[in-house]
């Protein structure tokens, strides 16, 4: 049986388009039944300058599905696990609430539900990209901040972009080989 | 099944009096000037505009499109006051709606012409 | 290119995957965008009539998704839209008709049937009718697909006040744009290589298809976005300049910017020459206005008004100066909006690319109702006598409470309210308050307990709109499309549509023939002229019917007649002329800061409508509590740091609220937003939070629109 | 996101865990080091044995308790992932609480361990299988030293393990180091060492000077050891990465500061070790005898394990306020 050939999902962000208008934040709760107080994703803003020369830049961020995940290293359990396209996951039946992921997560992209006790974080929407949807937040955002595809396929709008504009990945010194790319 | 019960109750009730009547007040109320001309009701004006105009003056009709952002308040009044209506500028005969109801259609596209301080298109 | 982005746009979902502003890399989809099974239908969490396509498990509603198919929504769905769902399952939404059991406000209430809460309404306001005319009662409403039935009821009773609420809204736009080119012509920000917005806050206050427009147009293919706000707001921090312009001032600056166009001849001659009317005046009255004199005016240097003038012109006709959409700043609004007109008159970018282009339709049927008399009385607000040239169908809000205070010309002692909060949305809300007082009867129509419910008689409690059926609503624009709102799921609570609601009251009131119909019948009347095959079949599937493409230069046409009283483009309006008003926008500097005082400025954001929706959690996250914005300058001098309460007081009201020291704001003006220090305990996240800024908005109205002006309160911060 | 949610709880666990573990090893060493034949600290042995089980049994229950799903807590042994600390961590515990049980069992004294079999409920009892009982009553006392010898690594695995379970987040650069084990595992040996000082202490019938003595050096040596720890982990932080810098910034001028010099750096290292040098100068001096002050040794042992405790404390919540940036 000749092999499917691997996918591997990633996020494009043009931060500059992001006007921190909270649709993505309220699309996944709503899609994910993430509970009040905590998120699966989020925009940091920064501000700078003084009146009147200021500046204020919003960077839109989630779980970045690490090339090399440091949650799921530490996992004691195997709950945290990484798909084959690299959707970084939690089997929430396997998760006993140790919450060692959480901290060892250089985004902070991960919470602990206070209504099951067990580790959350974004799935990229598994469900959706599985039925071929896109994930909540990049179908709902109004400035088309987030494109979502497969890396691997040279015709995927990522790869496209990423083969032609230059980018950025946060933190990469933290070692884990980030997938959110971020337009420069 | 009727959409409109009430609407043709009413209508028809209406117009069967009115044409009762049509046969005393028709040659009499056509014969005068329309001269209270904004004086008709507006909402109703809309109604029978829609009504009686419309079948005829839409896209595709068999009148040219009308709205009454189609012509200029002055150019209305023409219409109605010099009788232009149809081919022949034979007016509006009593198929169209009663003296009533004509000086209804008069007041709404007047009120609502293109060079009106309220114009407005007929859906609008 | 055009023709390509627009298919995208209308097209059946690569814009799912895709981006308006970058097609390069969206022509193929990764997913391919499947519509999700579900029910299409229309939001109704703000006025911009998103498509959305409600998701249900096990019976719920899930989630809301955007409907790519509506090209004005651009396939995007904002953050109040996806928080509808907690509307429909608040734990405190009102759940069936209420009728006050103790005094005004008190909270007492008595759940009733709807039955004797019809009895009870129908004979309330027939005792008005009877004491003082049908002109007694006072419909008031914002805009909304059923507004049309509550509307029509007021109406079928004889009201002449039917009040709506452009007056509070955009009446001074449309206004000034519909008296220059006698129509309020939409901004093609998708082609605009150049955009002055001044205050419109476009990236906080979302409106559809602008906001993803420009930001596509500004971030990819470099638009020129200047923006002018005594605020930094998230619109200034995406512009290429923002300009902290001393507030009322806009006025100045247009007209140096028209004054400089003028005088290097940068304008479009043919373009004036052919379809406009008083150009010649036109260069005459811009003559004074020096940016020089601008300057002094607006604080903003003469040379960069000269830079931006000649860059507005070289740019044109793609170059806009955006209308912008919210109430009135200032009494001298209508002619500030009016000189925007003409300054994109004077570039020639009307009917262009990238320019203003009067906005089309998708044509509908209509439903035919049986009409009713006109109403004897006059409107309470004298509009007809005061704002002859504002819409006589809406009227005027304030000057409408500040007859009904004084009784006059003639007493109104009932007051229907549907879908509207005025105690939050009108200014001076103790004002209002004493308006409701002096009523003998106060009905409210909601889906929640608003501040103005809880001051009412009778509150009815409407369905959400996931849970009924709306007439179809025509979206004019540059991308016109017609939406249906469709039931989603069955109402959990004893609500009705507002149709019913109005029809229970007409049976009682003797005007059933008036509204002898059901929903069913007047969507069927609407959909049978709609320009599609099988046209309500397929605005059920698909929520939505959009066809045509931008069609730009229809009304460049020498025999074009522009719905103006001459016809022409009115640089020069007789009309106004004839109404008392200056043909041409005159300068006049807006009221000098008292010493000690700021002037409290109102802006929006993302999560929040008008004053609404703060209580609903998703959104509450994000904005737990309004704060008063202060620069940093006045805040040292009064002692104020962030997070201390202050007490802000104008000259009819005072409010506390805790304070953010901030550069984003210039040191002469105060800022909070709305939608917080509710009275009502039902609204339990925003009860007693924060302030209301009606407490403190002073009334002030527009000279020509009536419109309410809500730049014109002075006030004083002080700590507690 | 950055609130810490690793709080007391794990504090405490960390703390309790590295307790033991030096109890056990220096019980342990006591054990192993012999003069003719017999252990040459045999109270001290006994003592730590006897300790040695109980803290890290409470530090695991508060383990569990901080999970958020605490009756799932077996699955960490439905699973042995080498790549996770806390995976290795929680085997090992088990493997040391064992261990630990065995050689408390095996400093009993006949009598003991007879008395605490009779104390089994007679129907429990005659479940036991009679060889399983056999068994229980051989006595142990020949299995100390093997135990001791075998206890080493597993003592020193636990003691490692607290802190390389902070040490090997990467996410976290205020913990990692490779300073923090260490750091963690001769704090825990000291707190061990200053929990039997006292625990003889306050023994008051068999105060011995030689004892005492022992205990002195192994205390100095590993207190030296871990303030050797501490300062390169410092100027390692200064000279390092900007996150890193950030991070030591918390405990430099942060709101770990005083917490970190006074508590833990002053009181809970260098004074205890200024006292137990200044116990120590006439026999370092070659001047005299070594002398025991009570209350300078109690005095001394307090602040050592305040000192353990506040370390955990400043590592645990330092640590999680750090991050990249």
């Amino acid at each position: 049986m000749a092999k499917k050939s691997r996918k591997r999902y990633a996020m494009v962000l043009d931060s500059r388009k992001c006007i921190d208008c909270k649709a993505c934040v309220v699309a996944c709760k709503a899609e994910n039944d993430v509970p009040l107080g905590v998120y699966r994703n989020w925009i940091g803003a920064e501000r700078s300058g003084e009146y009147p020369r200021l500046r204020t830049s919003f960077d839109p961020e989630q779980c970045h599905h690490c090339e090399n995940p440091s949650c799921v290293r530490v996992c004691p359990t195997g709950a945290s696990w990484q798909r084959e396209d690299g959707i970084v996951l939690v089997k929430y039946d396997d998760c006993i609430g140790c919450k060692y992921c959480i901290i060892a997560c250089p985004y902070d992209a991960r919470y602990h539900n206070p209504e099951t006790h067990t580790v959350g974080k974004c799935t990229f929407c598994t469900h959706r990209v599985d039925r071929g949807d896109l994930p909540a937040c990049v179908e709902t955002c109004p400035s088309r901040v987030r494109v979502f595809g497969d890396l691997e396929d040279p015709k995927s709008p990522v790869h496209q972009l990423l083969s032609t504009r230059r980018h950025r990945v946060l933190k990469p010194q933290a070692g884990n080989g980030p997938q959110l790319y971020y337009l420069l | 099944m009727d959409p409109f019960p009430a609407f043709r109750r009413r209508f028809r009730k209406e117009a069967q009096m009115k044409l009762t009547k049509l046969a005393v007040i028709a040659l009499l109320g056509l014969a005068l000037p329309l001269s209270a001309e904004e004086k008709g009701s507006d909402t109703k004006g809309k109604f029978y505009f829609k009504k009686s105009c419309k079948t005829c003056h839409v896209k595709g009709g068999s009148a040219l499109e009308l709205t009454p952002l189609s012509k200029t308040q002055a150019q209305w009044r023409k219409v109605f006051d010099a009788g232009r209506h149809g081919k022949a500028g034979e007016g509006f005969s009593p198929k169209f709606g009663t003296p009533e109801q004509i000086r209804d259609i008069k007041t709404f596209l007047i009120n609502h012409a293109s060079d009106s301080p309220q114009p407005e298109t007929c859906g609008g | 290119m055009d023709r390509r982005l627009f298919m995208q746009v209308a097209g059946t979902g690569a814009l799912a995957a895709g981006s308006i502003a970058c097609p390069r890399f969206f022509r193929k989809a990764e997913a391919a965008p499947v519509i999700p099974a579900g029910i299409p239908t229309t939001c109704e969490l703000c006025p911009n009539k998103c498509s959305v396509i409600a998701e249900l498990r096990n019976g719920l509603i899930h989630k809301l998704n955007p409907n790519p198919e509506n090209p004005k929504s651009r396939g995007m769905l904002c953050a109040r839209g996806n928080a509808a769902i907690q509307q429909v399952y608040d734990p405190d939404r009102l759940k069936q008709p209420l009728i006050r059991a103790g005094a005004r406000g008190e909270g007492k209430w008595r759940p009733v049937s709807w039955e004797e809460a019809w009895d009870y309404t129908a004979r309330k306001l027939s005792e008005v009718k009877e004491k003082h005319g049908p002109q007694g009662t006072l419909w008031s409403s914002t805009e909304g697909f059923q507004e049309v039935f509550f509307k029509n009821l007021g109406m079928a009773f004889g009201s002449p006040n039917i009040l709506r609420h452009p007056s509070l809204c955009l009446a001074s736009v449309n206004l000034a744009y519909s008296m220059t080119f006698g129509t309020v012509p939409s901004f093609d920000l998708l082609n605009a290589d150049f955009v002055i917005m001044a205050g419109a806050n476009r990236f906080e206050s979302i409106i559809t298809p602008d906001t993803m427009d420009l930001i596509g147009g500004v971030m990819e293919r470099k638009a020129k976005f200047i923006y002018l706000d005594p605020r930094f707001t998230v619109t200034a921090s995406k512009a290429d300049e923002w300009h902290p312009i001393r507030p009322g001032t806009d006025l100045a600056f247009i007209l140096a910017m028209i004054h400089v166009i003028l005088k290097e001849e940068r304008q479009d001659k043919a373009f004036l020459e052919a379809f406009t009317l008083g150009y010649e005046q036109l260069a005459e009255h811009v003559k004074p206005y020096t940016p020089e004199w601008a300057e002094l005016e607006t604080g903003i240097a003469a040379k960069d008004i000269v830079r931006i003038a000649r860059a507005f012109a070289d740019s044109a006709p793609r170059a806009v100066f955006y209308a912008g959409r919210r109430s009135s700043w200032y009494t001298n609004d209508f002619q500030m909006r009016r000189a925007q007109a003409i300054l994109n008159a004077v570039v020639g970018n009307w009917d262009r690319q990238g320019g203003m282009v009067p906005n089309q339709k998708v044509p509908k049927g209509e439903f035919m109702f049986l009409p009713w008399d006109d109403p004897k009385a006059p409107r309470v607000d004298e509009v007809e006598k005061n704002f002859p040239l504002a819409s006589a169908k809406d009227g005027v809000y304030l000057p409408l409470r500040e007859n009904v205070l004084k009784g006059q010309p003639y007493p109104v002692k009932a007051w229907m309210v549907y879908k509207q909060d005025p105690l939050h949305s009108v200014p001076d809300q103790g004002r209002t308050l004493k308006m409701i007082e002096q009523m003998d009867f106060v009905g409210v129509i909601d889906i929640a307990m608003s501040d103005t419910a809880w001051f009412a008689d009778v509150v009815f409690p409407e369905s959400h709109y996931l849970e009924r059926t709306d007439p179809i609503e025509v979206l004019p624009g540059i991308w016109p499309a017609a939406v249906l709102r469709q039931q989603v799921a069955k109402p959990i609570h004893d609500t009705k549509p507002c149709l019913e609601i109005v029809q229970g009251l007409a049976k009682r009131l003797g005007l059933n023939d008036f509204f002898d119909y059901t929903i069913e019948q007047w969507v069927e009347a609407e959909a049978r002229e709609l320009p599609i095959a099988n046209g309500l079949e397929h605005i059920k599937k698909h929520g939505v019917v959009a066809f045509s493409e931008p069609k730009y230069g229809a009304t460049r046409n020498p025999v074009n007649r522009f719905v103006t009283k001459s016809g022409k483009i009115e640089l020069f309006s007789e009309r106004l002329q004839e109404a008392g008003h200056d043909p041409l926008p005159k300068y006049t500097p807006p009221a000098a800061v008292p010493e000690g005082r700021f002037r409290m400025v109102l802006g929006r954001k993302a999560t929040i409508t008008h004053a609404g929706l703060t209580h609903l959690p998703w959104l509450h996250e994000h904005h737990k509590e309004n704060d008063v914005w202060l620069n940093p300058e006045p805040a040292a001098r009064l002692g104020i740091r962030t997070g201390d309460l202050v007490e802000v007081a104008s000259q009819v009201g005072r409010v506390r609220l805790k304070a953010r020291v901030t550069e984003e704001i210039r040191p002469d003006c105060i800022f909070m937003l709305h939608g917080f220090g509710k009275k009502s305990p039902w609204l339990k996240r925003v009860h007693g939070v924060g302030a209301a800024d009606a407490v403190l908005l002073e009334t002030a109205w527009d000279k020509v629109s009536g419109n309410a002006a809500m730049h014109e309160t002075f006030v004083k911060v002080a700590k507690v | 996101m950055h609130e810490p949610v690793w709080e007391f709880l794990i504090v405490n666990y960390l703390f309790l865990g590295g307790l033991s573990a030096g109890l056990y090893f220096v019980a342990g060493l006591a054990t192993w080091l012999t003069e003719d034949g017999a252990s040459s600290y045999p109270r001290i042995a006994r003592w730590g044995a006897l300790l040695a089980p109980w803290p890290v049994s409470v530090g695991s229950l508060l383990l569990i308790f901080d999970l958020g799903k605490p009756l799932r807590f077996w699955k960490l042994f439905a699973h042995f992932r080498w790549q996770s600390p806390m995976s290795i961590g929680s085997w090992l515990l088990v493997g040391f609480t064992l261990l630990s049980l065995a050689f408390l069992w095996s400093w009993l004294e006949q009598g003991e361990r007879e008395g605490l079999l009779s104390r089994i409920p007679a129907r429990l009892r005659k479940r036991i299988p009679d060889r399983a009982m056999a068994w229980l009553r051989v006595d142990a006392s020949a299995w100390r030293r093997g135990l001791a010898i075998a206890g080493f690594p597993v003592a020193v695995g636990v003691g490692i393990y607290t802190g390389v379970l902070l040490g090997a987040v990467q996410a976290r650069p205020f913990w990692n180091t490779n300073l923090v084990a260490q750091m963690f595992l001769f704090s825990a040996l000291s707190t061990g060492t200053a929990t039997i000082l006292l625990a003889r202490l306050l023994d008051r019938h068999e105060v011995d000077l030689k004892e005492t003595r022992f205990l002195y050096s192994m205390d100095i040596v590993l207190i030296a050891l871990e303030f050797f720890i501490v300062l390169p982990y410092l100027i390692h932080g200064e000279l390092s990465v900007e996150a890193v810098q950030e991070a030591i910034a918390l405990v430099l001028g942060g709101p770990f500061t005083f917490t970190f010099w006074v508590l833990f750096l002053v009181l809970g290292l260098l004074t205890p070790l200024v006292i137990e040098l200044w116990e120590f100068k006439p026999v370092l001096l070659g001047r005299g005898q070594f002398h025991l002050n009570e209350r300078w040794a109690t005095t001394a042992a307090g602040l050592v394990i305040l000192g353990g405790y506040t370390l955990r404390y400043v590592f645990v919540f330092a640590g999680q306020a750090s991050g990249f940036r």
